[in-house]
C-alpha cells in the first residue's frame, strides 16, 4: 500500500469491477445494492487521492512515487511496468477519481438497464483513465490508452440514445486512427532511440539531451504520428466532429467522463510526448496548430451559439474551450501551459458538471431540446443556481476556475515566441464575448422568461443526490477560481520541465552518441539469432 | 555398388507435386482432390526423406513423420467434412458448395 | 481594515444567499443593510484616516493573499486606498447605503427578496474590490464581478422576458467592452511586466517623460485605447450605450445603484485611475474627449423622447457619463470624479424619487398615465425638485458647479487641439441645455398636469399614496446632498482664488496633470483667468433658468406632445446592430458553419472515406466466388510468386 | 549367389509347408467341430477324410468361375490375390527356429530377419484389408459391399489394438526385429518359469493381441463380414471357385499367421527345453505353440455367439484400446522401474 | 540393381500419379494412389529408411486410403459425369500454373550438383528415430497427439447424424 500507491489508485477500480461481480453474482445483489456499492467503490480512488496530493512534493523535478517492474521482455522489446505522477499527470488522476464518482452519482436514474454492467464499464473505464495518466512507459501508456476506449465504447453504444450505435462507432473509429497512428510512431520511436526502453523520460531526456538525433523528416512523421492522436482526442478543429455526436448519444456519465477526462488526455499527450520529445516540429507546425486552435475556438463558440440541443450545445463549447488548450500549449510559456492544464481540469469540472446538469433536465423532462424549456428558475431555484454558476464558470468569469486558465492561456501566448502571437492572442480574446453570448442566451432561455410549457411549470429541484453530485463541483469551480495556486504550484515544476525541453528548438543537435546503441545492436543480433 | 544421383529423386518428386497440383486444380470432386492433396503430401515427403538420407540427418525423416500424423488428421476431418457435404448436397462437387462466398 | 471593509458585504450577500430564502424579509434587510452600512462606517474611519494624513503619503495599502502565480505572472489579491478610491469607496458605501435602505421599503413582498439583497450585496464587494484594488487583474475581477451583478440585478424579474433578454444584453455588451479591456491588461503586462498600479504607473512616468502625439498610436495609445474600450461597456458610451437603457427593467433601486451611482461610473474611476497613462496619450485623450461630448449630446436628445420615466433617466445617466468622460479627455480628471460625485447623489435621488413614484403607482412606469402627483405625494415630489434642479445645474445646487468646471476646463483645455476645446464645450453646453429641457419634461409629465393614471388604472380606481419613511428618509438625504453636494468642490474663482478648490486639492496627488511634458516648466503657466470663467458660468446658469422656466410652461402646455419617431426610436441604434452583426452571426453560424462545413464538408468528408472503402471491398468480394478451386488457384499463384522470388530473384536456397 | 539360391530354396520349403497346413487345417477344423457338435467331420474321402482338402481343391479348380455384371472386372479378379498376397508374405519373417548346419554352412530357420520385422507384419495386415473391401466393392452387389464396408472399419479398428498390444513386448525387448525378440524370451527365472511375456508382465497384452488377432481374421465371434445371416457370406458372396479358393486360403494363412505371431511375441517362439543343444527341436515346439493357438480358434468358433456390430465396434474402441493403452503405461513403468 | 529399382519405382509412382489424375472415378484414383505409396515405399527403402517405408505403409495405406476407400464406397459415388464447367476459367488457368510451378521445382532440382545419395544409410534405424522423436522433438510430438485427439473430436463431431 505504502510503495504501490499508483499500483492501488489504478487498480482499485478493476477490483471494484470484480467485487460488483462478485456482489451479483455470489450474493444475487439487487440494482440499488450494486449502485450503492459501486458508488463506495468509485470513492476508494478518490480516497486514495489524499495521500497522493499530501505525499506529492511540488518542488521535486521528475515522477514521483515511481513503481517499474519489467513486465514485456520479448525479442529485445522491453516493456516495464512504469508508472509515477508528476506535476502534468497529478491533478488529471485527481480528477479522473472524482468525475468517476460524480458520474455513478449523475446515472442513478438515468440508468436503468444492465445495472451490473454499466458500473463495472464505469469502474473498468477509470482504471483505463487513471493509466493513462500515470503511465511513464510508452507502450504501457498506448495500453491503457486503448482499454479505455472499449468501456468507452460501450457505454455509448449500450446506454446511449438514438443514434447510439453511429456515434459509438464514429467515436471508436476517429480515436482508433489516431492511436494506429501513435502505435506506429512509438515503436518507430522505441527503435530510433535504440530499441532498449519504452521510458518515456529517458527517452525525452536524451531528446534533450539531442543524443536522439532525428532527421527532420523522420521527426515530422512521428510528431504528426503523436499530434494526430491527441489532436482527435482534444478534440481541434477539423477532426472534431466526433466530439458533438458522442456527447449526444453518449449517457450522461459517458458525456462527463469523456468530456472530463478524455479530452484532457489529448492535451495530456500533447504536453508529454510531442514538446519535450519534437521540439524542432513542434516549432516547424505550432503556427499551423495555434491557428487550428483558434479556429476551433470560435468556431465552436459560433456553433454551439446555435445548437438547438442542450447537449450539442455544450459539446461545442468544449471545443471552443479545448481550443484555448492547444493554444497554450503551443505557446510554450510556463503561463501558456500551466494555463492549459489549468483550462483543462476547470473545463473538466465545469463541462463535466454541466452534462449532469443536463442529464438532470432530460431525467426529468426526457428532451434536451432547449426550446422545451424556459422559466425553469421559477420551479428549480437551487438547480439554476447551480447552472448559473457552472455556466458562468465555463464563460471564464474572473474568480470562476475558467478565468484563470483563459487568462493564462491568452497572457502566455501573448508573451510566446511565435510569429503572429499578438493577432492569435487578440482572436483568442474573442471567445470572451462569444462564450458569454452562447452561454447566456442559453441560460436565458432555459432558466428565464415566462414558463411555455405546462409540463415545466412543477418540475421537481435537483434532489439530494444530484445536489450531492453538482453542488461540489460548483464549490470546485469557485476554490479554483479564487485559490488557483494549489495547482499551479504543483504543476509549476513539471511544466518549466517541459519548456526546458521544448526550447532547445535554437541548437542544432549536436549528434551525441547514444550510449543506448551497442546494448541495442546487442539485442537485436540476439534476436536475429534466436530465429 | 552404384548409387542415384539426387536430382533423380527430387525429379521424381516435382513430377509427382506437380501432378498431385494438378489434380487439385482440376478435378472437381472433393474426394479426388483431397487424394491429388495427398500426393503432393508425398511428393513433399519423398523430398524430405531424400534430403535427409542425403545429409545424413534425420530431421528430414522426423518431419516426414509428422507430416503422415499431420495427413491422417486431415484425412479424417476432411472425410468427416466430405460426408457432411453429400448428406446435404447430395454431391461431391467442390463447386456446388460455395456458400461461403459473401 | 480594508479587508474588512470590503468582505462585509460579501459575507452578508454569503449567508443571505444561503440561507437567505427562509428567513423573514425584516431579517434579511438588517443583514443586507447591516453590512452595507458596516462598511460604510469603515469607509469613513479609513478616509478619516487618510484625510489626518499629509497630501503626498495619503496611500494605504493592504496586501491580502498571492493568487495566480505563474511563470513571471505574479498577481496578489491587494487592496489600495488612495485619494480617489477614498473618494469612491465613501460614496459608493454611502449612496450603496442608503440605496439599500430604501430597497427594503421597495423590494416589499417581492418573492425574490433574499435575491435580490444577496445580489446587491455581492454588488456592493465587487465595486468595492473594483475600486480598491492594487492591480489590474484584480480590478478586472471587480469590473466583471459588477457586470455579473447587474446582470444578475436586471435579471431580477427573470420571469419577464425582457428583463432577461435585457439582462443578456447588459452582460454580452460589457463583455465586448472587457474584451477590450483584457487585452489591455495582457499589454501592459507585456510591456511592464507587472499589472500593479503603483508599479505600471511608476514605470510609465519612468519610460515615457514625453506624451505621444495627437494620431500617433503608439504603446500607450494602444493600451489606453484598448481600456477605453472597456471604459465605454462599462459606462455606457457611444457605441456600447445600448444596454444600459435596457437594464432598467430591473428593480428601481438597482438602477439608482448600479446604473446611475456607481458601477457605470467605473469607466471613469479606471481613466482617472490610469490618468499617467492617459495624459500620455493624447490621441487617447482626443478621443475620449469626442466620444463623451457625443454621447452626451446624443443621449440627451434620445431622453427628450422617452415615455418611461426610467428610460428618460437611464439616458440622463449617459449623458451625464458623456460629461464625464468629455472630462477626462480634456485632461480634467479631477473635474469628471467631482461630477461623478454630485451625479452619484442626484441621480440616485432622481432615481429613487421615480421609484418611489413606481410603487406608489404599483410598477407603472409609463410617464402618460402619471401626472398630478405631486398632491399626493409632495415628499417625492418636493425630493425630486432639488434632484431636478442639480442635475439641470443651477447654481447653488450641486450639479452646476460640477458641471461648470467641467465645461471650462474642456473651454481650457490644455491637451485637446485647437478649435475642439471650444467645440466640444459648446456640445456640452447645448448638453446642458437639453438636460435642462427633458428633466422639466419629466417632472411636469410625473407630477403635474391633471392625473392621468386613475384613468389607465384598470379595475378599481389606483389611489397612489406617499412612501413609507424607510423610502422617504434616503430620499431626504440624498436631497440634502445634491442640494449641498457641490460645496465640496467650488471652483476658486468663486473665491477670486481665495480659497482653492478643496476637491480638487485632495484627489490631485492620487491624479496626473495634464499637460505632461519633459521639463514642466516648459509648460506655460497660464494664470487663471477667473473673470472669463465667471462670465461663462454666469452665462450658462442663466440660459439653463431661462430653459426651465420655458420648458415648464411649453411641457404644462401640451404634456402629451409627441417626439420625433427618430429620437423616439434612439437613432435605431439597436435595429442596426441587430441586422449588422447578431443576425449575421447567427444564420451565419447556423447554416454555414454547422450546417454546411460541420455535418456537409468534414463529416461528409469522413463518410466518404468510409463509403469508398466499401466500395473498394464490395469490388474486391467478387474474388470471394466461394469456389474452393478458386482459391487455390490464389494459393498457387501465391506460392508461385514466392518460390519464384526465392529461385529467380532471391538468394539461392542453401546448397551445403 | 549363395544367399539368392538359398533365399529361394527357403521360400520354396515354408511355402511348401505353410499351404499343406493350410489345407489340413480345414479339414481339422471341420472334423473338430463336428466332435464338438457330436457328428463325424468329413470321413468319406480316404481313412477319416484325410484326403479331403485334395478334393476340395480339384473341386475348386475345375468349377466353373461364375462372374457377376460388374463395372470393373478387374478389380474384381484382382481383390481375392490382394488379399491372398499380403497373407502369404507375412511368413517371410516369421521365424520358425534358431539357426542349424546342414551342408557345412549355417542356415537360419527364417527367410528373413530385418529390423523392422514387426513393422513389415502389421503393414502387411494393413494391407490385407483392401482385398476384402474390393472384392466387396467389385462383385456390385450389396452382401458384398456391406461385407466390405463392415471388414474395413472392423479390420482399421482392431488393427489399432492389434498393434497397440504388441508396444508393451517392444518396450521390454527394445527392437523390432522378431528374432530378436524371440531371443530375448529364451531361459528362464528360478529355472521353471520360462522368461516368456505372457509369464513376464505382457499377460494382458498377450490377451488384448490374441483377441485383436482374432477380429482381423474376421473370424467367430467377430465374423461380421462374413455372416450368412445377414449377409449371405459378405464380401466374397460373389465368388466362386478358385477365386473364392484363395479368399478361402487367405484367410486360414491369415490365423497361422497371427497364431504363429503370437507365438513368436508372446509364448517364446521357438524356445523350450532343449533347444540350445538341439536347434530344430525350436520348430517343433514353435509349430506345438502355434498349434495351440489354431485349436483355440476353432473352439472360439463351435463355442461363441456372433457380436452384433454395434457391440463389436464398442467393444473395440471403448474396452480393447484404453486396456492397451494401459497395458503401455504400465509396460513403460515396468521398464522404467527395471 | 539399384538404378534399376529405382526407375522402376519411380515410373510406377509417376504412372500412378497419372492415373489419379487421369482416372474418371474416385476408387480408381484412390487405387491409383494406393500404387503410388507403394512406389514410394520403395524408394524409401532405397534411400534407407525403412522405418518410414513400413510407417508409410502402415499409415498411409492402412489408415487414411483405406478411410478413402470407405467413404467412397459409403457414399457410393459414381465417376463423376463430365457436366459442363462452372468456372473453367480456373481450369485452364490452373494447368498452366502447375506446369509453371513443376518448372520451377526443377530449376530447383537443377541447382543441385550430380552428388550420389549413399544408399544403405544406418539413418534410417529405428531407434535413432524414436530417440530424437522422444528427445529433441517431443514437444512437436505431443502437439501432434493432440492434433491428432482434436482431429478424432472433429471427425466424430461432423460425421455425427443431425
Amino acid at each position: 500500500m505504502e510503495g504501490h500507491l499508483l499500483s492501488w489508485l489504478t487498480f482499485a477500480p478493476t477490483g471494484g469491477a470484480l467485487l460488483l461481480l462478485f456482489a451479483r453474482v455470489l450474493l444475487g445483489a439487487r440494482e440499488e445494492t450494486i449502485r450503492r456499492l459501486a458508488l463506495a467503490l468509485s470513492l476508494v480512488p478518490l480516497g486514495l487521492c489524499v495521500p497522493l496530493l499530501a505525499r506529492f512534493d511540488p518542488t521535486a523535478s521528475g515522477p514521483q512515487m515511481v513503481e517499474r517492474a519489467p513486465w514485456i521482455r520479448f525479442f529485445g522489446f522491453n516493456v516495464d511496468y512504469f508508472v509515477g505522477v508528476d506535476g502534468l499527470s497529478l491533478w488529471f488522476v485527481v480528477l479522473s477519481a472524482l468525475l468517476v464518482t460524480i458520474s455513478i452519482l449523475a446515472s442513478w436514474r438515468a440508468i436503468d438497464r444492465h445495472v451490473l454492467e454499466f458500473h463495472i464499464f464505469l469502474l473498468l473505464l477509470e482504471t483505463g483513465l487513471i493509466g493513462v495518466f500515470v503511465a511513464l512507459d510508452m507502450f504501457l501508456f498506448f495500453i491503457f490508452w486503448e482499454v479505455m476506449l472499449v468501456p468507452m465504447y460501450f457505454l455509448i453504444g449500450i446506454w446511449g440514445y438514438e443514434r447510439r450505435i453511429y456515434a459509438a462507432v464514429k467515436f471508436i473509429i476517429y480515436t482508433m486512427v489516431g492511436s494506429a497512428l501513435m502505435l506506429a510512431a512509438i515503436i518507430s520511436l522505441y527503435y530510433l532511440n535504440g530499441g532498449t526502453t519504452f521510458d518515456i523520460l529517458a527517452i525525452t531526456e536524451n531528446a534533450r539531451a539531442g543524443r536522439l538525433a532525428l532527421a527532420p523528416q523522420t521527426e515530422r512523421w512521428l510528431f504528426w504520428g503523436f499530434a494526430l492522436a491527441f489532436l482527435i482526442k482534444v478534440p481541434l478543429f477539423p477532426f472534431h466532429t466526433w466530439l458533438p455526436d458522442a456527447h449526444v448519444e453518449a449517457p450522461t456519465a459517458g458525456s462527463v467522463i469523456l468530456a472530463g477526462v478524455l479530452l484532457k488526455m489529448g492535451g495530456y499527450g500533447l504536453l508529454r510526448f510531442n514538446l519535450p520529445l519534437f521540439p524542432h516540429a513542434t516549432e516547424e507546425f505550432a503556427g499551423l496548430l495555434c491557428a487550428l486552435a483558434i479556429l476551433s475556438i470560435i468556431y465552436g463558440a459560433l456553433v454551439s451559439m446555435v445548437q438547438p440541443d442542450l447537449k450539442k450545445l455544450i459539446a461545442y463549447s468544449s471545443v471552443s474551450h479545448m481550443g484555448f488548450v492547444v493554444l497554450g500549449i503551443m505557446a510554450r510559456t510556463e503561463m501558456g501551459m500551466q494555463g492549459a492544464i489549468f483550462q483543462m481540469l476547470s473545463h473538466g469540472i465545469s463541462t463535466g458538471a454541466l452534462f449532469v446538469i443536463v442529464g438532470v433536465l432530460s431525467e426529468r423532462r426526457h428532451t434536451r431540446v432547449i426550446a422545451e424549456f424556459g422559466g425553469l428558475a421559477r420551479p428549480m431555484p437551487v438547480f439554476s443556481a447551480l447552472f448559473g454558476i457552472l455556466a458562468l464558470a465555463s464563460v471564464a468569469l474572473p474568480t470562476l476556475s475558467g478565468f484563470v486558465g483563459e487568462f493564462l492561456v491568452l497572457v502566455g501566448t501573448y508573451t510566446s515566441e511565435l510569429a503572429h502571437a499578438r493577432a492569435y492572442t487578440v482572436l483568442a480574446a474573442t471567445a470572451m464575448i462569444l462564450s458569454a453570448a452562447y452561454m447566456l442566451w442559453t441560460l436565458e432561455r432555459v432558466l428565464f422568461g415566462e414558463i411555455t410549457r405546462e409540463e415545466n411549470r412543477h418540475l421537481p429541484d435537483v434532489n439530494g443526490r444530484e445536489r450531492l453530485a453538482l453542488i461540489p463541483m460548483a464549490v470546485l469551480v469557485i476554490v479554483m477560481g479564487v485559490l488557483p495556486n494549489p495547482i499551479l504550484r504543483r504543476t509549476d515544476r513539471a511544466v518549466s520541465e517541459v519548456k526546458r525541453g521544448a526550447v532547445l528548438v535554437q541548437l542544432e543537435p549536436q549528434r551525441v552518441p547514444n550510449p543506448a546503441l551497442p546494448e541495442a545492436a546487442r539485442q537485436r543480433a540476439e534476436f536475429m539469432k534466436r530465429r | 555398388m552404384t548409387t542415384i544421383p539426387i536430382s533423380w529423386y527430387l525429379a521424381v518428386a516435382a513430377v509427382l507435386f506437380t501432378i498431385g497440383a494438378v489434380t487439385v486444380f482440376v478435378k472437381r470432386n472433393a474426394i479426388v482432390m483431397l487424394l491429388g492433396i495427398e500426393l503432393m503430401l508425398n511428393a513433399a515427403n519423398l523430398t524430405a526423406v531424400t534430403f535427409s538420407s542425403y545429409f545424413r540427418e534425420l530431421a528430414g525423416q522426423i518431419l516426414v513423420f509428422f507430416v503422415m500424423v499431420v495427413a491422417a488428421a486431415e484425412a479424417a476431418v476432411g472425410l468427416a467434412i466430405i460426408v457432411l457435404l453429400f448428406r446435404h448436397r447430395e454431391t461431391l462437387n467442390v463447386d456446388e458448395a460455395q456458400l461461403l462466398k459473401l | 481594515m480594508l479587508k474588512a471593509l470590503v468582505l462585509s458585504p460579501l459575507i452578508a450577500a454569503g449567508i443571505i444567499g444561503i440561507f437567505g430564502r427562509r428567513w423573514s424579509e425584516r431579517l434579511i434587510a438588517v443583514i443586507g443593510c447591516g453590512s452595507v452600512g458596516l462598511s460604510m462606517l469603515l469607509a469613513f474611519r479609513v478616509f478619516g484616516e487618510l484625510w489626518s494624513r499629509p497630501p503626498e503619503q495619503r496611500v494605504i495599502w493592504e496586501p491580502f493573499f498571492s493568487w495566480i502565480a505563474s511563470g513571471p505572472l505574479r498577481v496578489d489579491w491587494g487592496f489600495h486606498l488612495d485619494a480617489l478610491s477614498g473618494v469612491y469607496v465613501l460614496f459608493v458605501t454611502f449612496v450603496g447605503f442608503w440605496i439599500h435602505v430604501f430597497a427594503v421599503g421597495y423590494m416589499r413582498g417581492d418573492s425574490g427578496y433574499a435575491r435580490f439583497f444577496a445580489y446587491m450585496n455581492l454588488f456592493m464587494f465587487m465595486m468595492l474590490v473594483l475600486v480598491l484594488a492594487d492591480n489590474f487583474l484584480v480590478m478586472f475581477v471587480g469590473w466583471e464581478g459588477v457586470g455579473l451583478c447587474s446582470y444578475l440585478l436586471i435579471g431580477h424579474y427573470f420571469d419577464r422576458a425582457y428583463a432577461a433578454s435585457a439582462a443578456k444584453k447588459a452582460f454580452i455588451v460589457n463583455r465586448i467592452g472587457d474584451f477590450g479591456f483584457a487585452l489591455g491588461l495582457i499589454l501592459i503586462f507585456a510591456t511592464f511586466g507587472t499589472l500593479r498600479f503603483s508599479e505600471v504607473m511608476g514605470a510609465i512616468v519612468a519610460r515615457f517623460p514625453e506624451p505621444e502625439a495627437l494620431g500617433e498610436i503608439g504603446l500607450l495609445t494602444t493600451i489606453a485605447l484598448l481600456l477605453f474600450v472597456g471604459a465605454t461597456g462599462k459606462s455606457a458610451q457611444i457605441p456600447l450605450h445600448v444596454w444600459l437603457p435596457d437594464a432598467m427593467a430591473g428593480p428601481t433601486p438597482v438602477s439608482a445603484l448600479i446604473h446611475a451611482a456607481t458601477m457605470v461610473t467605473a469607466g471613469v474611476y479606471m481613466v482617472a485611475r490610469c490618468s499617467e497613462l492617459y495624459v500620455r496619450s493624447l490621441t487617447a485623450l482626443f478621443v475620449i474627449a469626442v466620444i463623451g461630448g457625443v454621447t452626451a449630446l446624443l443621449a440627451a436628445t434620445i431622453g427628450l423622447a422617452q415615455w418611461n420615466i426610467k428610460k428618460v433617466l437611464a439616458y440622463s445617466t449617459i449623458s451625464q457619463l458623456g460629461y464625464m468622460f468629455l472630462a477626462c479627455g480634456a485632461g480634467a480628471f479631477s473635474a469628471a470624479i467631482f461630477h461623478v460625485v454630485t451625479h452619484a447623489f442626484f441621480k440616485a435621488l432622481l432615481f429613487l424619487g421615480a421609484g418611489s413614484v413606481i410603487v406608489a403607482l404599483h410598477h407603472e412606469e409609463d410617464m402618460r398615465r402619471m401626472g398630478g402627483l405631486k398632491r399626493v405625494m409632495p415628499l417625492t415630489y418636493g425630493t425630486m425638485l432639488c434632484g431636478w434642479l442639480a442635475i439641470a445645474g443651477l447654481p447653488p445646487f450641486a450639479g452646476f458647479f460640477s458641471k461648470d468646471e467641467i465645461l471650462w476646463r474642456t473651454w481650457t483645455s490644455p491637451v485637446l487641439p485647437e478649435p475642439w476645446g471650444r467645440l466640444l464645450w459648446a456640445i456640452g453646453w447645448a448638453t446642458t441645455i437639453l438636460t435642462a429641457v427633458y428633466m422639466t419634461r419629466l417632472i411636469v409629465l410625473t407630477f403635474e398636469g391633471e392625473e392621468r393614471f386613475a384613468r389607465h388604472a384598470e379595475g378599481h380606481a389606483l389611489v397612489p399614496r406617499e412612501s413609507p419613511p424607510v423610502m422617504a428618509i434616503p430620499l431626504l438625504v440624498l436631497a440634502v446632498l445634491s442640494v449641498g453636494g457641490g460645496w465640496m468642490g467650488i471652483s476658486e474663482a468663486y473665491t477670486g482664488g481665495r480659497i482653492a478648490n478643496g476637491f480638487e486639492q485632495f484627489v490631485r496627488p492620487a491624479l496626473a496633470r495634464a499637460p505632461v511634458h519633459l521639463d514642466p516648466s516648459a509648460i506655460a503657466v497660464e494664470e487663471p483667468d477667473h473673470g472669463m470663467e465667471l462670465g461663462l458660468a454666469a452665462a450658462t446658469a442663466l440660459a439653463v433658468l431661462a430653459t426651465l422656466i420655458w420648458a415648464r410652461r411649453f411641457y404644462q402646455r401640451d404634456p402629451l406632445r409627441p417626439a420625433p419617431r427618430l429620437l423616439e426610436n434612439k437613432y435605431y441604434v439597436d435595429e442596426i446592430y441587430e441586422a449588422l452583426f447578431v443576425r449575421p452571426l447567427v444564420r451565419g453560424s447556423t447554416v454555414l458553419l454547422w450546417k454546411v462545413f460541420d455535418v456537409a464538408l468534414i463529416d461528409g468528408a469522413v463518410n466518404g472515406v468510409a463509403s469508398a472503402v466499401a466500395a473498394c471491398a464490395a469490388v474486391l468480394r467478387r474474388l470471394q466466388t466461394g469456389l474452393v478451386r478458386s482459391y487455390l488457384v490464389m494459393i498457387l499463384i501465391g506460392a508461385l510468386i514466392v518460390l519464384g522470388y526465392f529461385v529467380f530473384i532471391g538468394s539461392r536456397l542453401p546448397v551445403r | 549367389m549363395g544367399v539368392v539360391v538359398e533365399a529361394v530354396v527357403k521360400i520354396v520349403i515354408v511355402f511348401g509347408i505353410v499351404l499343406t497346413c493350410l489345407a489340413y487345417l480345414a479339414l481339422f477344423e471341420r472334423k473338430i467341430l463336428g466332435w464338438i457338435q457330436l457328428r463325424y467331420g468329413p470321413n468319406r474321402v480316404g481313412p477319416w477324410g484325410l484326403l479331403q482338402p485334395l478334393a476340395d481343391l480339384l473341386k475348386f479348380l475345375f468349377k466353373e468361375d461364375v462372374r457377376p455384371t460388374t463395372p470393373n472386372p478387374i478389380l474384381f479378379s484382382v481383390a481375392p490375390i490382394l488379399s491372398l498376397v499380403p497373407a502369404l508374405m507375412t511368413y517371410a519373417v516369421i521365424p520358425f527356429g534358431d539357426r542349424i548346419e546342414l551342408f557345412g554352412r549355417e542356415i537360419t530357420l527364417y527367410i528373413t530377419s530385418v529390423n523392422v520385422g514387426l513393422l513389415y507384419l502389421f503393414a502387411l495386415s494393413g494391407l490385407g484389408v483392401y482385398g476384402i473391401v474390393l472384392a466387396g466393392w467389385a462383385s456390385n452387389s450389396k452382401y458384398s459391399l456391406l461385407g466390405g464396408l463392415r471388414s474395413a472399419a472392423q479390420l482399421i479398428s482392431y488393427e489399432l489394438t492389434l498393434t497397440l498390444s504388441v508396444v508393451g513386448v517392444l518396450i521390454q525387448v527394445g527392437s523390432l526385429d522378431l528374432v530378436e525378440i524371440v531371443r530375448a524370451q529364451s531361459g528362464a527365472y528360478f529355472g521353471l518359469i520360462p522368461k516368456w511375456h505372457i509369464f513376464w508382465y505382457q499377460p494382458l497384452g498377450f490377451l488384448l493381441f490374441f483377441i485383436a488377432a482374432v477380429a482381423e481374421t474376421n473370424r467367430v465371434p467377430f465374423d461380421l463380414p462374413e455372416a450368412e445371416t445377414e449377409l449371405v457370406a459378405g464380401y466374397h458372396t460373389e465368388y466362386s471357385a478358385t477365386k473364392f479358393a484363395m479368399f478361402y486360403v487367405a484367410e486360414y494363412a491369415n490365423i497361422l499367421a497371427v497364431s504363429a505371431l503370437a507365438t513368436t511375441l508372446f509364448l517364446g517362439g521357438w524356445n523350450g527345453p532343449g533347444v540350445e543343444r538341439l536347434p530344430l527341436l525350436g520348430v517343433f515346439y514353435f509349430a506345438a505353440k502355434t498349434a495351440v493357438f489354431l485349436f483355440i480358434y476353432i473352439w472360439l468358433r463351435a463355442t461363441l455367439p456372433r457380436f452384433r456390430y454395434d457391440q463389436l465396434m464398442r467393444f473395440g474402441w471403448k474396452v480393447l484400446l484404453p486396456l492397451a493403452f494401459a497395458n503401455i503405461v504400465f509396460s513403460a513403468a515396468v521398464a522404467a522401474i527395471a | 540393381m539399384e538404378r534399376a529399382l529405382f526407375v522402376i519405382f519411380a515410373l510406377t509412382a509417376i504412372v500412378a500419379a497419372l492415373n489419379v489424375l487421369l482416372r474418371r472415378h474416385p476408387l480408381h484414383s484412390a487405387l491409383a494412389l494406393l500404387v503410388v505409396l507403394g512406389a514410394l515405399t520403395g524408394l524409401y527403402v532405397l534411400l534407407g529408411a525403412y522405418f518410414l517405408a513400413m510407417i508409410q505403409v502402415v499409415i498411409y495405406a492402412g489408415a487414411i486410403l483405406v478411410l478413402f476407400l470407405f467413404v467412397i464406397m459409403l457414399l457410393n459415388i459414381r465417376a463423376e459425369e463430365a457436366r459442363l464447367e462452372r468456372r473453367p476459367f480456373f481450369r485452364w488457368l490452373a494447368v498452366p500454373f502447375a506446369l509453371l510451378l513443376g518448372a520451377e521445382i526443377f530449376y530447383l532440382v537443377r541447382t543441385f550438383e550430380e552428388n550420389p545419395v549413399p544408399s544403405g544409410t544406418s539413418v534410417g534405424v529405428t531407434e535413432a528415430i524414436g530417440r530424437e522423436l522422444f528427445t529433441t522433438y517431443l514437444l512437436p510430438f505431443e502437439v501432434t497427439s493432440i492434433l491428432i485427439l482434436i482431429a478424432i473430436l472433429g471427425a466424430v463431431v461432423l460425421a455425427r447424424r443431425g
